[in-house]
């Protein structure tokens, strides 16, 4: 069957790049060809898996097959290849196999060091690829989140590349906090919308649109908390500070994982809550916000810097925000239409010119330096390197003939038309504008400092050199394996150019991945060039506006100095906030005193004891005085006992003490007595014997305490802690003894003591003619068998409750054992008599009488 | 402590406070009595003993380390559990029943008894291991000899424990 | 000579580490045959474990009984092996395991020979009590064999470290042990019996009966009770025992210690609080074992995560993470305390209700604690045999240094974290989940919480591994994974077995919500413990008909006891 | 009798609650082995009052022992025996606070050994001088150097290294 089989299809998709990058692991270090051609395997595998199960079963938004893996999880192995996801899967391994190609040139051939790299970048590479193209096909809203996570710990390593480097150490985990962070926001997202509305899996959601009530509000606090974790990953204000930080990385994978790819797994993820969630009232009001401001900030700040891949990072992030604001604008419609179109081909726009643009950027930086200014001229010594960044550059800038001019256009007619619904959208069409003068500005500096035509201005002294790629040597290659450098990413970006100068070709490519098809779409592709000619409007000439402020702003003397992003001091606030801050309030809690761990442990009984016991009426209608309350020997017992205890703590001497504290013993004996226990009261008399002897051995070996006046006010806050606490224990006995159940097991313990007899209603035993005990078989035990003893509570002990027992005298073996092991015997002498630990584990040592061996002797 | 009359005081209550233990012990099922107390009276005495004696003299008595007597009482013990369970019962069953005596009598016994001497043992074992291990180090104040400190073997072996 | 029914065999869980304890007693003198016999003891009492979870969950989730000495419950003592005591034995035999062979590199001779291998033993004896026993006052022996093995283990040795805060553990604990002496006695004075089973039949019984009423100070004895197992399972504000003392310890009992002994705290309240001690019969004490829960899970989650963030040395973060962790189960039997026990769960094919959702959550938690926190213990123990040191500013390099030791830590601390799939993730998100509907607050400081667990374990990772070597600090000579193949062995049968738990999750699920189940509803337990009439006249479909005597979760207990010739 | 048994626990408990209170580990100590007598109590005045008290209040006689003396007073009436079970859960608790008494005792003797102090806020000052509190300075893109401990012991002659003192 054709679904079933295109899942496996796809499963094969997800597993191949790990599978291959795995497999280059157990490839020797010098085979670097062979390296490249196991690693490249694995995207193309994937790519051409997707297109099999396309043209197996189409672009459907039906799930096809399904593999059971944690149901009771609601994560089963399902994936949903519509046009959203297939597409982003065939970009994710399309683009994945450029890089492969591009990382053989980035880390070169020869020194051991690159090898190492290249060994150690592809198992990383595929495992990123298959998390991400697990991303973009997930059904199981959980499965995404799976993969999801998966692709933040793999930035992570590769942001973490450079290992024993402090600065990108912490770099890695400013992004993967920052992503984490988004994921478990995610996580909560999801789970509140299973919880709320039962929807699982993505094609349900799609499914069910009619069926799900969208304006409740655990809908809207779950795309709250999705949006949330889709704004941490794609880098939204002010969240975007991990991008930029996240260069650190080697540069195949700033152009893959943090310019083409994963930075997009948010704009993903709001594409697949899209065709639901728009119904959210709040849709846009979220989303266009964070998106305008981001694209502006982005804009802005990739003007300031110098770093090339910082330049270009931040045009990343004013790129996603620009994604952001489009999906945002759905919320909003054109002729009972939503506001939104060619959501496709922005992002492949983006995709394309993007990469190419890092992609030389590094190559530029293996040559020559990463830092702007020093690329003076650098075009006539690197010419197809530079090639390569201008045809991006120029598609950045959006100029006419590549496919991001049209795709700007799109975008304008968008925020055109939505502000006709919402007059605030006005501003986003100012931000665009002013975003879009700061792309073409950046442009216009690339070209002429690259080309070295200067107006007026020199080359300045660059800044600090940060993350130059100056550990890989410039060795020069030679042939095929020389342009691995720049030849993935002319590649790449002449799609721009196709797209833009034939868009037929593009409509034929795109055109069916395209899911919002609203307006152009319905029918005809994405506007030609003459379309914007031939149909003059407000959104053209802002267009026009744009590139001619730009090219101004760009050969003027603005902002040429490199400046910090702020936000920059967001992520270590955070840590210190947590790492500090937390300490401190945590150690106001764990003081290290054990004082005040009483203190909190009895304030916390003291207080839900009350709580418990105040409002329970019952508890305070208590039997005024239980029956029998005035019986002198009790009384006097009773008194006793209490004073004993209560001297103890006023007396000084120590011996003293320890005498109170055997007449306080001796006294409850006593009462045992009343009690007619006289097997406790026993054993409490010789335990208290042992226990004063004890004492009186301990006290010898414990040095003298100094008398310690406390404070009156501690004093008396002693005694009401002490007292009250006392209180609450007596009173609770008091209320338990007092409620009588009405059966009680030791009553049928007794009866079975011995043997068991049938009783008469006067609770005697009944007897045969022949005087012997009747037999009674109709107790709770329906047993005629007893225990042989006649004294209950020994029999209790040695046969009813004998694990008690069992149990109990483990206890005392265990203190003894516990003694021997904390007080070893100390041997006389010299020390280096000592056997060594490896002779016996327990030596009784040369001691002169054995039996003073007590366990485990030194 | 260990005067004249403490020992000689000993020497004639000895005898009589151990069989006064073993009695409690035997006639514990019936009436009060049992294991604990027994053992605990054995114990006492022989912690007297001792102080009366002095240092080593239990060794004349009792020639194994505590810890011999701690396990053989949980070995007892034991041997009441797992003992049904060969005969397919439940752990710790019990039988009780009547034994001939050669003098026509009969004696009421239970396997429970088996358990009580197992307390008895472990009780002894523990008390008197404590006691004499803990009247050592009051013996070592008064001994003027060095002492090996232990504490820095200690330190060294719980090294672990302490690496930070 | 005749072989006893396999419900009898319970009883040799707690047998076999006894008798281990006595025979390396026994030959305390010899360091091989006291390994060899702790070895074969804890693998005994493993597969013993292991086999008999097995063979209840195949009867879908049976409760297996064992009348000790042939008396009747609730007149005798009865050991109960159902789902949720199967899984948390077999889980603690598993790391008791790997930390005994992690052990046999990392425990100096001079503290192994301190009484090491009988204290172990002792230990497992005690916990294992503590999970199987179905009678109130036998917990109570359980937990002081549990607790006075543990405090002879916290001091072996004697370290300066360890004696400078051993006091505290010791004395907060015993302070715990008389409150639960106390209550226990109180609950028999109350009621009569000190059964779990015969009590929870009382209880639902006058549950059911709108007319009859819980005797007063009912609430105040709950209350009373969950002091108790909040000390022992480290709740807020009654923590301070573990985070003082568990760093100072020899690691491979820290790592025993931090994956053990605070869930035997957490599994007394889920066995005896939902429905029993929380009950919701008139004067019942539900809503404030609720909300004081609650509140305590929220505390704890949080403050424990911010203190073990705060914390420059590995031992430190990790014990004080246990706190945090403890957090979640605490919020999982909260939920399940807080719904009405009929809710039924939103958006869930299974019809279960909410509260057997969480108390399954929490039983997985527990589960993927146990193994994960022991697992991150006995790592770090290997990272100071590498450094000769866990202070982080003094660590790096390591990645270097061993690859495998990394691979094994990073997956367990992602697994902490709950990164999916791994094992941390399935607990979480079930708790998460069941907490969205009615205690939303918890959820979102349970979120929170792993972002900062996450961050303390990437300050592991980073400083350790990644960070530069610090040169100052004396090496070992690096021929550590030579000389520590026991502890290495240990390490991985611990990760093997977070990765089946969070790949295989299912499989456990399975016997995670048979807990919850039994948990959330506990007619198949009292049937089982008291026989199937025991709860008869306690109205209700379930256990009206007669069909629920011969369902599967009543075991051939009610055999006619058999009595010695 | 129950109330004088409750008043008994109450006085005792609190009293052991005091001492622990205190601010020597030895009171401390002292506390504890007192808790293990309220405990008792506690448990025993759950067995029912051992008195026999007629309709009108006053005391006919008391409960009879729980022995089933041989021969004829096994005749006598079970209700008129004290409840059996506290008494032997008492007895196991007996024997295990005794146990848990004897190392708590060992314990202070060590503790007092290696640490020369047995006086609470001693001892704690003592564990913060050794791993004291860790500052955490804020990091940012600019300064390099991580956190720095506050002050901390010489390392050198630190127990807690693990070398030998």
């Amino acid at each position: 069957m054709p679904e079933h089989a295109s899942v496996w299809l796809i499963l094969v998709a997800v597993l191949a790049p790990v599978t291959a990058g795995v497999a280059t692991m157990w490839l020797p270090r010098s085979a670097v060809a062979l390296r490249v051609a196991v690693a490249i395997c694995g995207p193309l595998t994937a790519f051409f898996c997707i297109l099999a199960s396309l043209s197996v079963g189409g672009l459907d938004r039906t799930p096809n097959g399904e593999i059971g893996w944690l149901p009771s999880l609601n994560i089963n192995l399902a994936f949903l290849t519509d046009g959203l996801g297939a597409f982003f899967g065939l970009l994710v391994s399309g683009i994945g196999a450029m890089i492969v190609l591009y990382a053989r040139g980035y880390f070169g051939k020869e020194g051991p060091t690159s090898k190492e790299d290249l060994a150690r970048f592809y198992p990383l590479l595929g495992f990123f690829m298959t998390a991400m193209v697990g991303l973009v096909l997930a059904d199981y809203t959980l499965l995404t989140l799976l993969f999801w996570e998966m692709t933040s710990i793999s930035s992570f390593f590769l942001i973490g590349w450079d290992r024993y480097d402090k600065k990108a150490v912490k770099l890695g985990m400013q992004a993967f906090f920052t992503t984490g962070l988004g994921g478990l926001a995610l996580l909560g997202g999801i789970l509140l919308f299973g919880d709320t509305t039962g929807v699982w899996r993505w094609s349900t959601m799609l499914e069910s649109l009619g069926a799900i009530h969208w304006s409740s509000g655990g809908v809207l606090w779950a795309f709250v908390l999705m949006f949330i974790g889709a704004a941490a990953k794609s880098a939204q204000w002010p969240a975007h500070y991990w991008l930029p930080g996240a260069m650190a990385a080697p540069t195949p994978v700033s152009a893959f994982l943090h310019s083409a790819t994963m930075v997009k797994a948010g704009v993903f993820l709001t594409g697949r809550l899209l065709p639901g969630f728009m119904m959210v009232d709040q849709w846009a009001a979220v989303i266009v916000p964070f998106g305008a401001v981001t694209m502006l900030i982005g804009g802005v700040l990739a003007l300031n810097q110098h770093d090339l891949k910082r330049i270009f990072a931040y045009t990343t992030v004013s790129q996603l925000g620009l994604l952001m604001t489009m999906y945002g604008l759905a919320g909003y419609s054109y002729k009972g239409a939503p506001a939104i179109d060619f959501d496709i081909t922005q992002i492949a726009n983006h995709a394309f010119y993007k990469a190419p643009l890092f992609i030389a950027a590094g190559a530029i930086g293996h040559v020559a330096s990463r830092q702007l200014p020093e690329l003076f001229g650098a075009f006539h010594k690197h010419k197809m390197i530079c090639v390569t960044m201008l045809l991006a550059g120029y598609a950045l800038a959006a100029g006419p003939g590549t496919i991001s001019f049209p795709a700007k256009e799109l975008f304008l007619y968008a925020v055109y038309h939505a502000a006709e619904e919402a007059p605030w959208l006005w501003l986003v069409m100012a931000m665009t504008v002013a975003t879009a003068m700061c792309n073409v500005a950046i442009f216009i500096r690339l070209l002429t400092t690259l080309m070295g035509w200067r107006f007026g201005m020199k080359a300045e002294p660059h800044g600090h050199d940060d993350h130059d790629d100056h550990h890989h040597e410039h060795h020069h290659e030679h042939g095929v394996m020389a342009a691995m450098i720049w030849l993935p990413g002319l590649l790449i970006v002449s799609l721009q150019y196709v797209g833009g100068l034939i868009p037929p070709v593009w409509d034929a490519l795109f055109l069916p991945f395209e899911t919002n098809a609203n307006y152009f779409s319905m029918d005809k592709g994405v506007p030609s060039l003459w379309y914007a000619i031939t149909h003059p409007s407000l959104p053209l000439l802002m267009s026009f506006l744009a590139i001619g402020g730009g090219v101004l702003l760009g050969i003027s003397k603005v902002a040429r100095r490199e400046h910090h992003d702020i936000h920059d001091k967001i992520y270590p606030l955070a840590y210190f906030l947590s790492v500090t801050g937390g300490g401190k309030v945590f150690r106001l809690v764990q003081t290290g005193n054990f004082k005040h761990y009483m203190l909190f442990v009895l304030g916390f009984f003291l207080l839900t004891f009350g709580w418990a016991a105040l409002p329970d009426d019952a508890m305070r209608r208590l039997v005024a005085l239980s029956p029998g309350s005035g019986y002198g020997v009790g009384l006097l017992l009773g008194m006793i006992t209490c004073f004993t205890a209560l001297a103890i703590p006023f007396t000084k001497v120590r011996v003293i003490r320890v005498v109170f504290l055997g007449a306080c013993g001796f006294s409850v004996v006593g009462i045992y007595l009343v009690y007619q226990a006289p097997d406790l009261a026993l054993t409490q008399l010789m335990f208290e014997i042992i226990s004063v002897i004890l004492f009186v051995i301990v006290l010898r070996l414990l040095p003298k305490e100094k008398m310690l006046k406390q404070a009156l006010v501690g004093r008396v806050g002693r005694v009401a802690i002490a007292a009250s606490v006392g209180l609450a224990v007596g009173w609770m006995t008091l209320t338990a003894a007092s409620s009588d159940p009405e059966v009680r097991v030791g009553e049928t313990l007794a009866q079975h003591s011995y043997g068991n007899y049938a009783y008469g209603d006067d609770g005697k035993k009944l007897k045969d003619a022949e005087g012997n005990y009747v037999q009674g078989m109709d107790t709770a035990l329906d047993t005629a068998r007893g225990a042989g003893g006649d004294n209950i509570v020994n029999v209790i002990l040695v046969d009813f409750r004998a694990l008690d027992t069992y149990g109990e005298i483990a206890v005392l073996g265990l203190a003894a054992i516990g003694v021997w092991s904390l007080l070893p015997r100390r041997r006389r002498g010299r020390p280096d008599l000592n056997p060594g630990p490896h002779r016996t584990l327990v030596s009784d040592g040369p001691n002169a009488n054995p039996h003073i061996a007590e366990g485990g002797a030194a | 402590m260990s005067s004249m009359l403490l020992r000689t005081a000993m020497r004639l209550l000895f005898p009589l406070t151990l069989l006064f233990g073993v009695y409690m012990t035997i006639k514990g099922h019936n009436e009060p009595g049992g294991g604990f107390i027994g053992g605990l009276i054995l114990a006492t005495a022989l912690a007297l003993y001792r102080m009366a004696a002095g240092p080593g003299s239990l060794w004349d008595i009792i020639p194994v380390h505590p810890r011999v007597l701690v396990t053989v009482g949980l070995g007892f013990a034991t041997l009441t559990a797992l003992g049904p369970m060969l005969l397919g019962l439940p752990v710790l069953t019990s039988w009780t029943g009547d034994v001939p005596l050669p003098f026509g009598e009969s004696v009421h016994l239970a396997t429970a008894l088996v358990f009580d001497l197992g307390v008895v043992f472990v009780v002894i074992g523990v008390s008197i291991g404590m006691i004499t291990r803990l009247s050592e180090e009051c013996e070592d104040l008064d001994d003027p000899t060095p002492l090996s400190d232990d504490s820095a073997e200690a330190d060294r072996a719980a090294g672990e424990g302490g690496a930070a | 000579m005749s072989m006893p029914p396999m419900h009898d065999l319970i009883a040799l869980l707690i047998v076999i580490p006894l008798v281990a304890g006595l025979l390396s007693l026994a030959v305390i003198n010899s360091r091989f045959w006291s390994r060899a016999i702790g070895v074969s003891s804890i693998v005994l009492t493993l597969g013993l474990a292991l086999g008999l979870l097995l063979q209840l969950t195949a009867q879908g989730g049976a409760v297996l009984v064992s009348e000790m000495g042939d008396w009747k419950a609730p007149f005798g003592i009865v050991l109960v092996y159902d789902s949720l005591s199967g899984i948390l034995i077999t889980a603690a035999m598993v790391a008791a395991l790997a930390a005994y062979l992690h052990s046999f590199s990392s425990l100096d001779p001079n503290v192994e020979r301190r009484y090491f291998h009988p204290l172990l033993q002792f230990l497992l004896v005690g916990v294992n009590l503590s999970f199987a026993t179905g009678d109130l006052f036998n917990l109570f022996v359980g937990y002081e064999v549990m607790l006075m093995a543990s405090y002879a283990l916290l001091t072996i040795g004697s370290g300066k470290a360890q004696l400078r805060q051993a006091y505290k553990y010791v004395l907060l604990n015993v302070l715990a042990g008389t409150m639960l002496l106390m209550s226990a006695g109180m609950t028999y004075g109350m009621f009569g019996t000190l059964n779990m089973a015969d009590l929870a039949r009382i209880i639902c019984e006058i549950e059911a009966d709108p007319s009859r009423q819980l005797p007063a100070g009912f609430t105040a004895l709950s209350v009373m009770m969950l002091l108790v197992f909040a000390v022992k399972g480290a709740f807020f504000p009654l923590w301070f025992w573990l985070p003082d003392t568990y760093y100072t310890l020899p690691i491979a009992i820290g790592g025993l210690f931090g994956g053990l002994l605070t869930k035997v705290g957490v599994y007394t309240i889920v066995r005896l609080f939902p429905g029993v001690f929380a009950s919701d019969g008139m004067g019942g004490s539900s809503e404030v074992i609720a909300v004081v829960l609650a509140v305590a899970a929220g505390i704890t989650m949080f403050l424990g995560v911010l203190g073990a963030v705060s914390q420059h040395r590995v031992r430190k973060i990790l014990a004080v993470h246990v706190i945090s962790q403890v957090g979640y189960m605490a919020a999982g039997i909260a939920v399940a305390v807080w719904v009405d026990r009929g809710a039924v769960l939103e958006g869930q094919v299974t019809g279960r209700t909410i509260a057997a959702f969480a108390i399954g959550g929490c039983v997985f938690h527990m589960v993927h604690n146990i193994i994960v926190k022991c697992a991150l213990f006995l790592c770090c123990g290997l990272m100071e045999k590498h450094a000769g040191t866990d202070d982080l500013d003094k660590l790096g390099g390591l990645l270097k240094r061993d690859v495998f030791l990394a691979v094994l830590l990073f997956i367990s601390a992602m697994s902490l974290v709950g990164f999916p799939p791994l094992s941390g993730f399935g607990g979480k998100i079930v708790i998460i989940q069941a907490g969205w509907s009615n205690l939303w607050v918890l959820s979102i400081v349970g979120l929170l919480t792993g972002a900062l667990t996450l961050l303390s374990m990437l300050k592991i990772w980073s400083y350790g591994f990644w960070n530069p070597d610090q040169a100052p600090v004396a090496r070992q000579p690096s021929h550590v994974k030579a000389t520590n193949r026991p502890a290495y062995l240990g390490v991985a049968i611990l990760v093997a077995v977070a990765l089946f738990l969070g790949f295989g999750s299912e499989a456990v699920y399975e016997i995670a919500f048979n807990a919850g189940d039994q948990i959330a509803d506990r007619t198949a337990y009292i049937q089982a413990v008291l026989g199937p009439e025991g709860i008869a006249h306690l109205d209700g479909p379930a256990l009206a008909d007669p069909a629920a005597m011969t369902q599967p979760a009543t075991p051939p207990t009610t055999q006619p006891a058999e009595v010695l010739p | 009798m129950t109330l004088i048994v409750s008043v008994c626990v109450a006085v005792i408990f609190g009293t052991s609650i005091y001492l622990m209170l205190g601010r020597e580990l030895k009171s401390v100590a002292m506390g504890v082995f007192l808790l293990g007598h309220a405990a008792n109590l506690c448990i025993l005045a759950q067995s029912g009052s051992p008195l026999v008290v007629g309709d009108d209040g006053d005391i006919e006689g008391i409960k009879r022992p729980p022995i089933l003396g041989q021969g004829e007073p096994k005749d006598a009436p079970l209700n008129l025996l004290v409840d059996p079970l506290p008494q032997a859960l008492i007895l196991t608790a007996i024997v295990i606070s005794f146990g848990v008494m004897a190392f708590l005792l060992t314990l202070l003797v060590k503790t007092a050994r290696s640490q020369g102090t047995l006086d609470l806020d001693e001892l704690a000052q003592n564990a913060d001088a050794h791993d004291g509190p860790v500052t955490v300075p804020v990091q940012s893109e600019d300064d390099e150097n991580r956190t720095t401990h506050g002050p901390m012991p010489d390392r050198g002659n630190d127990p807690e290294r693990g070398e030998p003192a």
